[in-house]
């Protein structure tokens, strides 16, 4: 029974617990660019959401077909790759603005650059 | 031309803020103008776009030509093209202002400012226009990613408070997203006039529920609802003084506008008001956050400080209105995003001013402004006036709206809060007229020395439409009661 | 005020002017009692100089717990 | 075909056209404006005009009849007699805000429904600050603020009543209320800030001292005087009113006798006299109704002229209170004679306006066999005589020589003055031409042989005892505390409240949020640890010690655990903080949802 939920969803359940770790990161590290990359952890999570969701087991690419087969869903990778685009997108202005924060204050420390402003 | 109007105020922008650096490299000079051309366009076109939805009905914009629900549809109704108008209008009038002010603040940086400013604005227009609730979300980031950007040229302090913003907004976003995708697995369409048949059938399943609570809580803390409002005080507080005026004037409101899309029109009015009383327990984390953004308020001393959390108030009333979810609350709170933003946007461009012309922040060094810069004080009072709700302006008919509708609930304490929370803005307002209309300044002699032209000139004409639209109230409400009372039953 | 002389006589004319008005009081005629006292000659007399005296007195003793020095608010 | 326009409309939009225009032009204009806003009222014809559809429901700026017409008509009469007086002043704002205070006094007479009645009350309201705040001091700035104050939430709960009025009814019209309910108590207690009703008085004495000279003249006339006709509207015969009115009578007068700045005595003198009007409106009766109109108007002119008066000594004597006064009848024989004018009105000397007005209000309340309160309402006549027609010219004009050089006013002040006398003494001798604008018809003689002998009895005998004790009633130079006491002392607490109290408050939601979330961190540093030691202690607790171990040392053991527990205390983090935040609420709203279902 158990085991049936672990190993029929194992994706669902690992995206749960990228999804913690990412929020872990984001609260329990004082370190910027630890926050960060638990920002990236806590969105790659629900990308591998969309991507099981879509999954069909035994699927292949829904292009160049001849007959009908089982194929994957191709909506929800492309909604991620759109995704993913933004993802990168943010983490590059997390980034600068983490270089910008060490030029101004000399420490990503989050306690110590709120001692300095 | 004209039937590709809805793609073209989107296209506009995306191709106004690629041109920018290319005009930026020719002559730095013409950022300004540029980025003044295009939210004028978008503006004109977004006028258009209402009068249209008026004349004419809704309309719907097939992106290539591709069928709803397989391509990307924009969906126009009266709601849209409302806060369309209403976007486009204020970054257009806050470019202007921008080109000072942004010019003292943060000199040298325009290029890359203008190019993000054009981004923001189209960021926002793109949610408030698409009728597709995954392009929503791209739209969402667009704007958000130019927001952290915009916030973060401002002073030192603005770093931390940028990155902060842009934590939460991520998360936000990724809840909106995973919020999203529970509707698509659960629904297999994306497109929101198509969702919200679909779904009737799936209600009372958990998931939905969950899909619920995640849009919910990201898009509250995109309005920046109390108590996840905790990065808009810093955000505006240490952004440039344009970049917090056009923030507080749309961001917020555009998030309201996508909470209202997808609480009334993607999920139905009956299922988030009486299956699940979403409405209900919002209403509440609404009406404290009024109590406390004005509590908050009073105790600030920085004046831009002090409008943030006046915000957050404010920000409640609309929810309030909104979640109250009868019609007269409704149309109260969503004319209240027309005055909330009308004032607020004054407010900070006269705050934005006065740092232009002397520097002072803390509300008890402005003595002597009355005399110093008569114009721009005139329309903080109009704007201050509106905020606490006095008539003849337009803060009054939406205040009045919102009373009248939690009357209609027959909540009495939302009553009781709405008109205690006028009196707190009095608090806060006073303190300001006091220091600025009758502190005396010891040292020197006191001379009119206004800001330039190009600043005053949208203070003013913020300050005019508070006063001309609460003069004619009936206008906006006509056309906000016409949508509200197609939503609610 | 004028001289000396001249305050005796106000004085003397106010004095007549006190007791004509009780005395015409006494020869009025009443065309309708509507309170207790309409019939009582005199009254309103009695009643304005006493609600004076007591005014006087009861607010010369208000006076002592509700006035403060002039600076008192500053 | 559109005959008249609103008369407050009038004077609001002549205002915005002061300046533009200069010297001569400026003065003639100004004395003008009232002339023609008095002709345009003339023509007023009766019934409902100026109805403007508004959001769905009709506003009314010309509900016309007698008894808006007989407040319309003092009301342009005094506009016209304060600006006149006010003519010499330099500062176009003052004459503009007059005006425009004057006007909305206007509107709100003429409005036929509650939301125009709402939109100009608070005009009222908000141009009235500005004849405070001219004056250019620190005290009228403060004075003015809590004027303000007062009346904003004098404003909210008139607003808060007529929306739920509103609600209730569906309806704006502006009609009786006295049938009781919220949302009349609401509005009633709207109308009594303006009147100045005990304990919502304080405003008035406060303020109006404070007021330039010419803007207090103004001042004195409208707001009270327009609380009284909405009052007279809405809630007349309702009873609770005439004890409040009595009481304030005497309340009025009672105050005035502490005072040593002589604004300020006249200031209480207008609360007593709003105290007799609103006892009349609590009666109800067409003979206390026609009264109340009767008094408002000679109430009007007489105050008026008082407060004219008392401006022209403080404009050329600079100074304003009776310590500091005395001997001024040698060299301001004119203004002395013109205050005695006004002075013997308000005392209702027969010959003069009051005694016609005021002895309607005392006569109807012997009509309803109220015997209490025609002992209160005389009382404060008697003391109101003793107050402004004995004290403050004895204190100003006659007793210990002051020294001070002043001089008569100018001519301006003096004509106005004048003409506030000729009014008032008109109507004392003739008064039918009161009586014929009152709203119902009169049958009432005021000059009768008894009402003028016990008039005299009174007012004679009232002198006697001043004279007996005039020197128990020399002022100090004191204040008096009030009502305004509670605010002016409080508003400081009320800062200190907000800043440090209250807005620790509306952070507490945040701080038990981040309580919660501190927990959490705490746990989530060593969670196998945390439940050892959970475990542990619950062992410690039910045994009193771990097996195998003597208690003390388990007790220490067990101690140390907890405090050696990994890592440093936990820290705040701004951002951590935002986070934990929203994890929680997502929580809370999940919970919420599936709960609800």
């Amino acid at each position: 029974m158990i085991q049936d939920i672990i190993f029929a969803k194992y994706n669902y359940i690992i995206y749960i617990t990228l999804m913690t770790i990412g929020f872990y990161g984001m609260i329990g590290k004082r370190n910027l660019i630890k926050k960060l990359i638990g920002m990236s952890i806590f969105q790659y999570s629900i990308f591998l959401f969309y991507i099981s969701a879509a999954d069909v087991s035994g699927g292949t690419a829904p292009i160049l077909l001849k007959e009908p087969a089982v194929y994957v869903n191709p909506l929800p990778h492309v909604l991620i790759l759109t995704a993913i685009v933004v993802a990168v997108s943010t983490l590059a202005v997390g980034l600068s603005l983490a270089i910008r924060i060490h030029r101004e204050f000399g420490t990503l420390d989050e306690d110590k650059i709120i001692e300095l402003s | 031309m004209i039937e590709h109007f809805p793609v073209l105020i989107i296209a506009v922008g995306l191709l106004g803020a690629f041109f920018t650096p290319i005009i930026g490299l020719i002559r730095k000079e013409l950022c300004s103008p540029w980025a003044s051309l295009i939210t004028l366009l978008q503006f004109l076109i977004s006028i258009f776009l209402l009068y249209q939805v008026l004349a004419a009905g809704n309309i719907s914009y097939w992106l290539g030509g591709w069928q709803p629900p397989w391509g990307i549809e924009y969906a126009i109704d009266i709601l849209n093209a409302f806060v369309l108008v209403l976007v486009a209008g204020v970054c257009f009038s806050v470019s202007i202002y921008a080109k000072k002010s942004l010019g003292f603040e943060v000199p040298g940086k325009e290029l890359p400012l203008y190019t993000l400013y054009i981004l923001l604005s189209t960021g926002m227009l793109g949610i408030v226009v698409t009728g597709d609730i995954f392009n929503l979300y791209v739209f969402l980031e667009i704007g958000s990613l130019a927001a952290y950007a915009l916030i973060a040229v401002g002073d030192r302090q603005s770093l931390m408070a940028s990155f902060n913003y842009m934590i939460m907004g991520t998360i936000s976003a990724s809840f909106i997203l995973l919020g999203i995708g529970y509707l698509y697995v659960m629904t297999g369409t994306l497109n929101m006039a198509d969702l919200s048949e679909r779904l009737p059938e799936l209600y009372g399943r958990p998931v939905i529920l969950v899909a619920l609570a995640l849009l919910v809580v990201g898009l509250s803390i995109k309005t920046a609802l109390f108590p996840l409002h905790t990065w808009l005080p810093d955000a505006y507080t240490h952004a440039p003084s344009a970049v917090s005026a056009m923030l507080a004037g749309t961001f917020t409101k555009v998030g309201i506008y996508a909470l209202i899309r997808v609480m009334f029109t993607v999920i139905s009015p009956e299922y988030v008001i009486e299956t699940v009383p979403v409405m209900n327990i919002l209403s509440w984390v609404a009406a404290a956050g009024i109590v406390a953004g004005s509590v908050l308020a009073i105790a600030q001393y920085d004046i831009k400080r002090m409008l943030a959390y006046s915000s957050v108030s404010q920000i409640g009333y609309i929810i309030l209105g909104v979640s109250m979810a009868n019609k007269l609350a409704m149309t109260g709170g969503i004319l209240h995003i027309l005055s909330h933003s009308l004032m607020k946007v004054g407010l900070f461009m006269v705050a934005g001013a006065i740092i232009y012309r002397t520097g002072i922040r803390n509300i008890y060094q402005l003595k002597g402004m009355g005399k110093k810069m008569p114009f721009t004080m005139a329309a903080f009072v109009i704007g201050a006036l509106s905020m606490i709700g006095i008539p003849p302006t337009i803060g009054f008919a939406s205040k009045f709206y919102l009373a009248w509708g939690a009357l209609e609930a027959e909540n009495w304490v939302f009553v009781a809060v709405i008109l205690l929370s006028s009196l707190l803005t009095a608090v806060y307002f006073w303190r300001i007229f006091e220091n600025v209309y009758f502190g005396v300044h010891e040292h020197e002699e006191i001379k009119k020395d206004e800001v330039p032209l190009s600043m005053l000139l949208p203070i003013l004409i913020f300050a005019a439409i508070t006063l001309l639209l609460g003069l004619f109230a009936s206008l906006p409400i006509g056309v906000i009661e016409h949508w509200v009372t197609g939503v609610l039953p | 005020m004028g001289s000396l002389k001249n305050r005796k006589v106000l004085k003397y004319l106010f004095y007549a002017g006190l007791v004509i008005a009780v005395l015409a009081d006494f020869l009025m005629h009443r065309e309708k009692i509507e309170l207790p006292w309409d019939a009582v000659p005199g009254f309103n007399a009695m009643y304005g100089f006493f609600s004076t005296i007591l005014l006087i007195i009861v607010l010369r003793a208000a006076g002592y717990v509700l006035l403060k020095r002039e600076d008192y608010y500053d | 075909m559109i005959d008249w326009v609103p008369p407050g409309i009038v004077l609001i939009a002549g205002a915005f056209l002061i300046p533009f225009l200069k010297g001569r032009a400026k003065r003639a204009y100004l004395l003008l404006l009232p002339v023609i806003t008095f002709i345009d009222l003339f023509f007023m014809a009766d019934g409902t005009g100026w109805a403007v559809p508004f959001m769905g429901y009709n506003l009314v700026f010309g509900q016309v009849d007698r008894l808006s017409m007989a407040f319309g008509y003092v009301f342009v009469i005094m506009a016209f007699i304060g600006m006149l007086y006010a003519l010499h002043v330099k500062e176009d704002g003052q004459h503009f805000a007059a005006f425009l205070y004057a006007g909305s006094a206007l509107g709100v007479v003429f409005s036929g429904d509650f939301l125009s009645l709402f939109v100009f009350w608070e005009i009222m309201a908000f141009s009235g600050v500005f004849l405070i705040w001219y004056s250019r001091d620190k005290a009228s700035r403060d004075a003015g603020m809590r004027y303000l104050l007062v009346h904003v939430f004098g404003g909210l709960s008139l607003l808060a009543g007529i929306v739920i009025r509103l609600v209730n009814t569906g309806s704006l019209e502006f009609g009786s209320l006295a049938h009781g309910g919220l949302d009349s108590y609401l509005i009633l207690l709207g109308f009594m800030v303006n009147a100045a009703v005990p304990p919502l008085h304080a405003w008035l004495s406060d303020a109006y001292p404070e007021a330039t000279i010419t803007g207090a003249v103004f001042l004195s006339a409208f707001t009270t005087k327009t609380a009284v006709y909405v009052l007279l509207r809405a809630f007349s015969g309702f009873e609770i009113l005439i004890w409040f009115g009595a009481a304030m009578a005497v309340f009025g007068v009672a105050y005035a006798l502490l005072q040593n700045d002589i604004r300020r005595l006249l200031a209480y003198e207008i609360i007593s006299q709003v105290g007799y009007m609103i006892a009349g409106i609590g009666m109800g009766t067409m003979l206390s109704l026609n009264g109340v109109t009767a008094h408002a108007f000679t109430h009007i002119l007489y105050k008026g002229l008082l407060f004219m008066g008392a401006g022209a000594v403080i404009y050329t004597a600079g100074k304003r209170k009776f310590t500091e006064l005395g001997g001024l009848y040698r060299t301001m024989p004119l203004t002395l004679g013109l205050y005695m004018v006004g002075a013997l009105s308000i005392s209702a000397v027969p010959f003069f306006s009051g005694f016609v007005s005021k002895s309607m209000i005392v006569s109807a309340s012997a009509h309803e066999h109220l015997a209490p309160v025609w002992l209160l309402l005389t009382l404060a006549s008697a003391g109101t005589f003793l107050l402004v027609a004995l004290r403050l010219p004895y204190f100003t004009f006659f007793g210990k020589d002051s020294g001070i050089k002043a001089k008569e006013p100018p001519v301006n002040m003096l004509l106005a003055m004048g003409f506030a006398a000729f009014l008032n003494i008109l109507i004392g001798v003739y008064p039918a031409i009161l009586y014929n604008i009152l709203p119902f018809p009169v049958d009432y003689v005021p000059y009768t042989g008894e009402h003028i002998v016990w008039t005299v009895q009174i007012l004679l005998f009232t002198a006697l005892g001043f004279f007996l004790m005039r020197d128990k009633l020399m002022s100090q130079p004191a204040i008096s505390l009030d009502i305004d006491w509670i605010y002016r002392k409080g508003s400081r607490a009320f800062m200190w409240f907000v800043e440090k109290p209250l807005s620790a408050a509306a952070q507490l939601p945040v701080r038990i949020f981040l309580r919660i979330a501190d927990y959490l961190m705490w746990l989530g540093k060593n969670p196998t640890r945390a439940v050892s030691l959970y475990a542990s202690t619950a062992i410690f607790r039910l045994l009193g010690r771990f097996p195998g171990m003597p208690p003390h040392a388990s007790e220490k053991l067990l101690e140390n655990a907890w405090k050696n527990y990994p890592g440093e205390p936990v820290k705040k983090s701004p951002v951590g903080d935002s986070v934990i935040l929203v994890l929680i609420l997502m929580a809370v709203y999940a919970i919420y949802y599936y709960i609800v279902t």
